[in-house]
């Protein structure tokens, strides 16, 4: 079941990365690559559960961090065209 | 007098340093062949020499801490070239920064950032993570600031001077703790046998905690510093 | 979990090339951080706990935002 | 086969089938901003339902703990992540159309300056 789910989502997005490669605009890769990151954290997730090692989860929520930095990094740089504003 | 100074000055530090050389040097073990010897030997007994649950965390501040020394060195001489050719003086700030939404939100969600951060500082010798890792999410906070912010609330919270002194005390926290190993217990980082307590708690491991805060703070103030040097605005003027 | 694997080894090989292929560097960039997010997984599936911590901190934290900071010099003023 | 897990049985297939909406209005939504909203509130209903599904599933105290902070941080991370990607993507009129029928955003953005 739950190696199932794992599969599940890593399939998920790898149809996901459909839209990040053909999508016209940036905003379409963008929201295509937050997607695919939320989907792989799941999948992180998964993998630590179905080892039932409680330490594995710690690297899940330093990833969930990360990714959302990510994501207000790429979001500055296309409000402003720089970071330095 | 000047040039003489600067000379002895040289020569001392060089003495100590092969003093500290010559100490590790002879306290090598002989070659066993590589199947035999070291990962065999670091996983039976690594647990015992060092007192760290996490046996990646002994090899990196432990048996190699000479290499970490090493490869922090490398992250000072990274930060000093970046900020010597991007930094400039006389900077306009700007506080621009992101929506109301994310500024708000964000203000809440900081500190507890910063406490993961600590935490897998502080844990590294019971569960991966470590300095480097720490202090990279550390860094993190400071790229929010100026993210979210805008550069003008860096520069005020944490500004250059304060993250340099955050550097060079992590640096020197390293230093300390080898030279306390070689007064203590005769060799450069050798992890100091009066600090070990029952293992699996907070403050076991000898040494190794300590060496991962210094270097968790050195990390995530390097880091922060090339950061904010390289996001900052070029003049069209001094082209 | 060979089948996760092997899933997961083609979409590590697809992003790869994919941030080859494209000529824009921002797309490059979010390919990259796709590539190091699928890495991070195939290593905690090997139960390299270390190093999966220290590709997610510097793969998807580190990385983008040094990048970032790079094209934000690169192309300030051809921008707006 | 106790209730416990038939429970976070529930909760994951349920996080998996919003997963699925996600997918499919990531691919056929016909508008850039459709697509967003598909990415923002159904993601996130999707990985918290999932969270909590695991959080349920392991049953053990700290753990449970951690991984309900987890589904804690996407709740509150990505509708603000795809929320900053929006406003950017509207500010530099990304795939705006020429005239409006009603744009109540132009009004709010002009008032914050």
């Amino acid at each position: 079941m739950i190696m199932g789910l794992a599969i599940f989502f890593t399939i998920l997005s790898i149809i996901v990365s459909y839209r990040v490669v053909i999508g016209p605009t940036i905003t379409d890769r963008l929201i295509g690559a937050d997607t695919i990151g939320i989907f792989m954290s799941l999948v992180m997730l998964m993998i630590a559960l179905e080892y039932d090692l409680a330490l594995l989860v710690d690297i899940v929520l330093a990833y969930a961090v990360l990714l959302f930095i990510d994501m207000l990094i790429y979001a500055k740089y296309f409000e402003h065209g720089e970071l330095y504003k | 007098m000047n040039k003489l100074m600067k000379k002895i000055m040289i020569s001392v530090v060089l003495t100590g340093v092969a003093f500290a050389l010559y100490q590790n040097f002879s306290l090598m073990p002989e070659y066993q062949g590589l199947n035999e010897g070291l990962s065999n030997y670091i996983i039976k007994s690594g647990l015992n020499d060092t007192g760290s649950l996490n046996l990646i965390t002994a090899v990196l501040y432990d048996y190699r801490a000479f290499d970490s020394l090493g490869e922090s060195t490398v992250i000072f001489g990274a930060v000093s070239g970046i900020v010597l050719i991007l930094s400039r003086k006389m900077l306009p700030v700007s506080s621009k920064g992101l929506s109301f939404i994310v500024k708000r939100a964000l203000g809440i969600m900081t500190p507890f950032i910063a406490l993961f951060g600590f935490y897998v500082i502080t844990h590294g010798h019971l569960t991966p993570g470590g300095g480097f890792q720490g202090g990279v999410i550390l860094a993190a906070i400071s790229i929010i600031f100026s993210i979210v912010y805008g550069s003008a609330f860096d520069y005020r919270r944490y500004s250059p001077q304060t993250k340099t002194l955050f550097e060079t005390g992590g640096a020197l926290t390293f230093l300390g703790l080898g030279l306390a190993g070689i007064l203590m217990e005769g060799a450069f980082l050798q992890n100091l046998g009066f600090l070990t307590a029952e293992t699996g708690t907070l403050i076991s491991a000898g040494s190794i905690p300590y060496i991962n805060i210094g270097v968790g703070f050195k990390v995530g103030a390097g880091l922060a510093i090339i950061f904010y040097s390289m996001i900052q605005k070029t003049f069209e003027e001094d082209f | 979990m060979a089948v996760l694997e092997i899933i997961l080894v083609i979409f590590l090989v697809f992003s790869a090339l994919m941030a080859v292929y494209f000529d824009e560097e921002l797309i490059s960039i979010i390919f990259l951080s796709i590539f190091s997010l699928v890495l991070t997984a195939l290593y905690l599936l090997h139960k390299a706990a270390d190093v999966a911590l220290a590709e997610a901190v510097i793969g998807a934290g580190l990385n983008t935002a040094i990048f970032m900071s790079a094209i934000s010099q690169i192309r300030h003023g051809d921008s707006d | 086969m106790t209730l416990r897990l038939i429970i976070s049985y529930f909760l994951m297939i349920t996080g998996s089938a919003f997963a699925i909406v996600t997918v499919l209005g990531l691919l056929r939504f016909p508008d850039v901003y459709t697509r967003i909203h598909a990415g923002a509130v159904v993601l996130t209903i999707s990985a918290v339902l999932v969270t909590m599904g695991t959080a349920i599933y392991v049953w053990d105290l700290f753990l449970s703990a951690k991984i309900v902070l987890i589904g804690i941080f996407f709740l509150f991370s990505n509708p603000m992540a795809t929320h900053a990607i929006a406003r950017a993507s509207y500010k530099r009129q990304i795939a705006l159309p020429e005239e409006y029928e009603i744009d109540a955003y132009s009004d709010y953005l002009g008032r914050d300056a």
